[in-house]
């Protein structure tokens, strides 16, 4: 990687490339984190600012309250759809450059409670993630190792070519509202509640490419069985017998194909 | 004072303030006279902590199930209270006014399952946002995941 | 620093470019050396609170992480400035540039050493307090010009503190011109030679540099009220109210980024090391210490001016040192709290100071004529009258300190009968 | 003619004193708390729907998401509601080992909580430093016996997944002879502390009686002195057999919630000292036999009925609320959340206090938002 970016470096002359270094040195051993904590992983995030693993030795243990003086946003914890919004606005506020690390399972995808009608699945889906890190919670040690991380693609970013400084990123991320059924971005519905994210994911800056922003594959809306009388148990009170077989194979998936399934587009 | 069983209880109330009980099996109680009842176990019977209040949907008699769990700080088992009001304008009287404990717990069967509550000072939505419609927690609000397919697909 | 340039520009150039430069000289080196002091105080106060807390801090960047400032320094230099959309836009790029000049401003009468201060103002103490309330100015103008509540919840708190601990630190600092007779700041350290308590007043003993103020009555007790004041001057803990960041996430710095952040945050710690620096010039001699007089006296000019600024560099960050620890240590106070110490606590006791210093002076200077006839202390020797007046006024002020107690007690609630103790339960 | 304006500000839901993703929307006059509304769901994940389509051995993983600072007294609600309700008979060690790892539970819960607290006043988290340094060494014993740190998912209906392992004893009294160092050196801060007294004492008030019609649990009732504690109250698993005092406040203070906070950490040392006595005399295995295999907690059928079982949590009292069908999942499914019913009185108690106490109070409360909003 080095080697890669010295040869890539040279192409701008060495002034740059002792500009650049310098730039990214910086920009990489203070990385001032947003205190931010959604849930479990927030505990975890806690534990990995104090004794024993101490994230200060990088620099990063200046957790901000304002998202004015954060570099980096810990999305730790589950992204409910209530608290999407705020999530995006935070992330909006922060000034350029700006990271967004995803701490867990639930940041990065729902994780347990992806099925919950409250949650949103996965942070990417709203704004752009650099480090995902997998985990329910992820372990300090992983926390760790995402900055870790994170500052390894600082140090490979090039002056001239990060995204803040070209026309292309937004600097806004629209923020969705909270409608009628679900979030809403310009009054479009995005991602309903009891039903599936109708957005594509937003994908991490290494990829040159930004999020669509509109909705894909509208047609495509899976229908959900209404749990209707068929449904519906009897009353304990009037139980009578044994209720359908279930216990077998109680933890196998059904195949059910993941038809316009957003996060099925990646 | 030591908890009371739910048989004492139900004893107490058929005697006391007779035909407050609707199902006396479960001590299911008329919506209207579920402040007395409480009142009366407040007061005279010293179970004066509303440990737990919630509500149960059953589609099948179309009807919701409010569910009271109150205890004596005095220990033992909490006795259980229970009122049945129609899904459709699921209303049921508040108990605020008798345990201000009772107005979150309130809010969340209102946000969830609907159950409107008379003479709550507040009633408004706890966990969902206020624009939102439905009522997520009823057994009938549709539902996403592999989890819920996977049951419903053997069923 | 212009009979240094002299000799050496004296013939190339003109004498008033020799002037200037050796004004600019001076004014570089000094913001230089409060930046240098700045970066080292951001690191000690995070590698100290580290230990404190059972870890390590900073140390990838540079040696044991000495470089980390100026990575932070450097990151907040390329951030984005962001100017929210509702701010007033004009008070709000201002404001930092309030808050910081006073700060820089007060660097300029402060003695660094032994003849080393860049103006040597007749009145440097009154500079002092007078320029270092402006930047509250710069405060509320970010706190207004953000348009956000906390700042502006955060401006009032800074501004209802730094007038009310104004008036304590202006009553102490009082004191102090009254004992040593002048305002100028740079003349404080040579008043404080000599031995402890009885000071330059002993014949025959070396002049050991150590008859600083804080060894008198009066003088600690000046000492306890002014680094009191200057703890919410600078808004230090248990006195950060202003930007409390579990209350108001940041206060008047909210909305700010980039690097009118870091300008704030400069500006911050260059008030507290300037406020450190008034601080140990007043109380604790300055650059006084053993061997200066010595040095001086033997015509070597400039080992004592490097001995004196080692001296007070020592002084300095031994106090800053102990804002440290209580930063670390305590929890913050509440607003209304913070006002009553002041109003209720602080004040009489300034103002008793005062009155023992009088008195310390007239039991020390006063012929028999001035007193009237009323005491006659002239066949007293002088170290005698020093020792005399220390008693005095120790007692004075011993008894003040627990009256200002007593007023303070606070009401003790009256606990409900109902209430029942601790049960056993099993 | 001056007018005075109130404010309006919001609190949350990030902010760094409401303890995750909580809001409260504050009217303030000056800095006088008018009036104060608190705002929830911002971490509302649904775990009583997904528990209602889940089997019942799938939701304790959920429960340790629920509170997740004491994943371990979560479990063992579900665990005891279950039990009750399936008539699972639990054996003696299995008992003694859920007591030992709540207990341990409620001291590192109630170590943290009184860090946050200070946190809150801006103790700038070094008392928090020092209650997370012994949560380490607690979540290592945790992790030794359930393989997790914080997410222990270790108890199971019938016991818990798996036996102490050998080296747990020797480190859990290695951990026990630190431990009245460790409450010593926090008790010195605690109680000589001026400015934390000045911060404390007298502020949030909540007398008794009010407390108990805001049904209101845990450490926050018993600091308004009322000796209502589950252990006692309704007994469960080997509580009935040890011996502990419930340390009462007496004005209902923030004070009043830390000091019962600390003397509990005591009572639980107390506790665990029993317990590391008793245990190698224990009869019965970690887990009833009836129940060891994975196969036979997921089929898992409770005959149908309903089954309200509290357990007395660090955060109060935590009960489950299961109604069976007779199949393999719960029909209803409900969390009796104590941090969230702690909650109602908040207004109330900050009502004409300063902003400055507001997070104080919301800190002594001691809520966690995944179990306030579920």
């Amino acid at each position: 990687m080095a080697a890669e970016l010295q040869l890539e470096a040279e192409r701008h002359g060495v002034f740059l490339t002792t500009v650049t270094r310098f730039y990214n040195w910086g920009r990489r051993s203070s990385v001032w984190p947003l205190s931010f904590g959604l849930a479990c992983c927030a505990i975890e995030m806690m534990a990995t600012g104090l004794a024993r693993y101490d994230l200060a030795r990088f620099g990063a243990e200046m957790f901000r309250a304002s998202p004015r003086h954060a570099d980096l946003m810990i999305v730790a914890g589950t992204v409910t759809k209530k608290m999407a919004p705020q999530v995006v606005r935070l992330y909006n506020q922060m000034p350029e450059p700006r990271y967004v690390i995803s701490m867990g399972a639930c940041a990065t995808s729902g994780g347990p409670f992806r099925d919950g009608y409250n949650v949103l699945r996965g942070v990417d889906l709203l704004i752009p993630v650099d480090v995902y890190i997998p985990g329910c919670p992820p372990r300090p040690e992983a926390l760790l190792h995402a900055l870790m991380t994170l500052q390894a693609q600082i140090d490979s970013q090039q002056l001239d070519q990060v995204r803040w400084y070209g026309d292309d990123e937004p600097h806004e991320y629209p923020v969705p509202t909270l409608g009628r059924q679900g979030l809403e971005i310009d009054g479009a519905l995005i991602d309903p509640v009891g039903g599936l994210p109708l957005v594509s994911p937003l994908r991490g800056p290494q990829y040159g490419e930004q999020r669509s922003g509109e909705i894909e594959h509208p047609q495509q809306v899976r229908l959900f069985p209404i749990m209707d009388e068929s449904v519906a148990r009897e009353t304990p009170f009037r139980a009578s017998g044994v209720s359908p077989e279930i216990a077998a194979d109680d933890l196998k998936r059904s195949d059910v194909p993941e038809v316009g399934h957003a996060q099925s587009q990646r | 004072m030591p908890s009371l069983s739910a048989d004492e209880l139900r004893g107490i109330i058929e005697q006391e303030l007779p035909g407050a009980l609707h199902n006396p099996a479960v001590l299911c109680v008329v919506p209207a006279r579920l402040p007395e009842v409480a009142r009366l176990l407040c007061d005279i019977l010293d179970h004066t902590f509303l440990s737990n209040l919630t509500a149960v949907d059953y589609p099948a008699d179309g009807e919701i199930e409010v569910v009271y769990h109150i205890a004596s700080l005095g220990g033992g088992v909490p006795l259980v209270l229970r009122v049945r009001t129609p899904r459709e304008h699921a209303s049921v009287p508040s108990l605020t006014s008798l345990w201000p404990g009772a107005a979150l717990q309130e809010r969340e069967a209102y946000d969830l399952f609907g159950v409107w509550f008379e003479g709550h000072p507040d009633l408004r939505r706890v966990y969902m946002w206020d624009a939102f419609e439905g009522f997520p927690m009823r057994k009938d609000f549709p539902r996403q995941g592999d989890k819920y397919f996977a049951g419903s697909g053997e069923e | 620093m212009t009979p240094l340039l002299q000799p050496i520009l004296g013939g190339v150039v003109p004498e008033w470019l020799v002037i200037v430069l050796s004004h600019l000289a001076v004014t570089a080196l000094v913001l230089l050396g409060a930046a240098v002091m700045m970066m080292l105080a951001v690191w000690a106060e995070r590698r100290i609170i580290a230990r404190m807390q059972d870890r390590l801090g900073p140390n990838r960047v540079g040696p044991a992480g000495l470089l980390q400032s100026i990575a932070d320094g450097v990151k907040m230099f390329v951030k984005e400035d962001i100017v929210p959309r509702a701010a007033d836009r004009w008070i709000h790029i201002l404001a930092p540039i309030v808050a910081l000049a006073p700060v820089a401003m007060m660097l300029a009468v402060i003695p660094w050493g032994r003849g080393l201060v860049a103006v040597d103002l007749d009145v440097g103490v009154l500079y002092v307090a007078a320029v270092s309330s402006i930047s509250g100015v710069g405060l509320l103008m970010a706190g207004w010009g953000s348009s956000n509540r906390f700042a502006l919840l955060g401006a009032m708190r800074a501004v209802a503190q730094l007038v009310s601990y104004e008036i304590p630190m202006i009553i102490a600092i009082l004191g102090m011109v009254l004992l040593s007779g002048g305002m100028s700041l740079a003349r404080m350290p040579e008043l404080q030679g000599g031995l402890p308590i009885v000071g330059t007043t002993l014949a025959g003993v070396p002049d050991l540099g150590l008859g600083w103020f804080v060894f008198t009555p009066v003088g600690l007790l000046g000492f306890a009220i002014f680094f009191i004041c200057v703890l919410a001057e600078g808004e230090r803990t248990p006195f950060d109210i202003p930007e409390a960041d579990s209350e108001i996430i940041a206060g008047y710095m909210t909305e700010y980024s980039g690097m009118k952040f870091a300008v704030f945050y400069l500006a911050q710690y260059i008030l507290n090391l300037a406020l450190a620096m008034v601080t140990a010039v007043l109380f604790l001699g300055g650059w006084q210490g053993p061997g200066i007089a010595w040095l001086a006296a033997n015509g070597l000019d400039i080992p004592a001016a490097v001995l004196s600024l080692i001296y007070m560099l020592l002084k300095v960050w031994l106090l800053f040192f102990v804002m440290v620890l209580l930063r670390g240590a305590f929890p913050r106070l509440r607003v209304d709290q913070l006002l009553s110490f002041a109003w209720k606590f602080l004040l009489p006791l300034a103002l008793v100071n005062v009155g023992s210093i009088a008195i310390w002076i007239a039991l020390t200077n006063w012929s028999a004529a001035q007193w009237g006839g009323v005491l006659n202390l002239d066949m007293l020797a002088a170290w005698q009258r020093q020792l005399l007046a220390v008693a005095v006024t120790a007692v004075i002020n011993i008894a003040a300190y627990r009256w200002v107690l007593a007023i303070n007690q606070p009401q003790q609630p009256e606990t409900p009968d109902e209430l029942i103790g601790a049960a056993q339960a099993s | 003619m001056l007018q005075t304006q109130e404010l309006q500000i919001n609190i949350g839901p990030q902010h760094p004193s409401t303890h995750g993703v909580f809001r409260m929307q504050v009217t303030l006059d000056g800095e006088t708390v008018v009036d104060l509304k608190p705002v929830f769901g911002y971490l509302h994940r649904n775990h009583e729907q997904i528990a209602e389509v889940s089997t019942y051995i799938q939701s304790m993983p959920y429960t340790d998401r629920l509170d997740y600072f004491n994943s371990m007294t979560s479990n063992y609600g579900l665990a005891l509601a279950v039990e009750q309700l399936a008539g699972i008979e639990v054996p003696q060690r299995a008992n003694y080992i859920r007591a030992l790892m709540s207990e341990l539970t409620r001291i590192l819960n109630h170590a943290t909580a009184i860090g946050f607290i200070l946190n809150d006043m801006g103790a700038w988290q070094t008392a928090l430093a020092f209650s997370m340094r012994e949560r380490e060494k607690i979540l290592d014993l945790f992790e030794m016996a359930s393989g997790a740190r914080m997410m222990c998912n270790y108890f199971r209906f019938g016991g818990v997944v798996r036996d102490l392992p050998p080296e747990f004893m020797p480190q859990l009294k290695d951990l026990m002879q630190g431990l009245p160092g460790f409450f010593d050196e926090f008790e010195r801060l605690l109680r000589d502390n001026e400015i934390l007294l000045g911060r404390a004492v007298n502020v949030g008030i909540l007398p008794p009686e009010i407390a108990a019609s805001y049904s209101v649990s845990g450490p926050v009732l018993r600091a308004s002195g009322i000796a209502y504690d589950i252990r006692t109250a309704d007994p469960y698993g080997a509580y009935s057999e040890l011996d502990f005092d419930i340390p009462l406040g007496e004005v209902g203070d923030v004070y009043d919630r830390i000091l019962v906070r600390f003397e509990e950490m005591r009572q639980s040392y107390r506790m665990i000292n029993q317990i590391i006595e008793r245990l190698p005399d224990t009869t019965g295995g970690h887990i009833n036999p009836a129940m060891a295999s994975i196969g036979r907690q997921k089929a898992l059928r409770p005959p149908a009925g309903e089954i309200y079982a509290r357990v007395e949590s660090p955060k109060g009292e935590l009960g489950f609320y299961l109604i069976s069908d007779g199949s393999t999942r719960p029909y209803r499914y409900k969390v009796r959340a104590p941090s969230f019913i702690n909650l109602t009185p908040l207004g109330d108690m900050c009502r004409g206090h300063a902003l400055a106490d507001v997070v104080v109070i919301l800190g002594s409360i001691d809520i966690v938002m995944g179990e306030v909003d579920r």
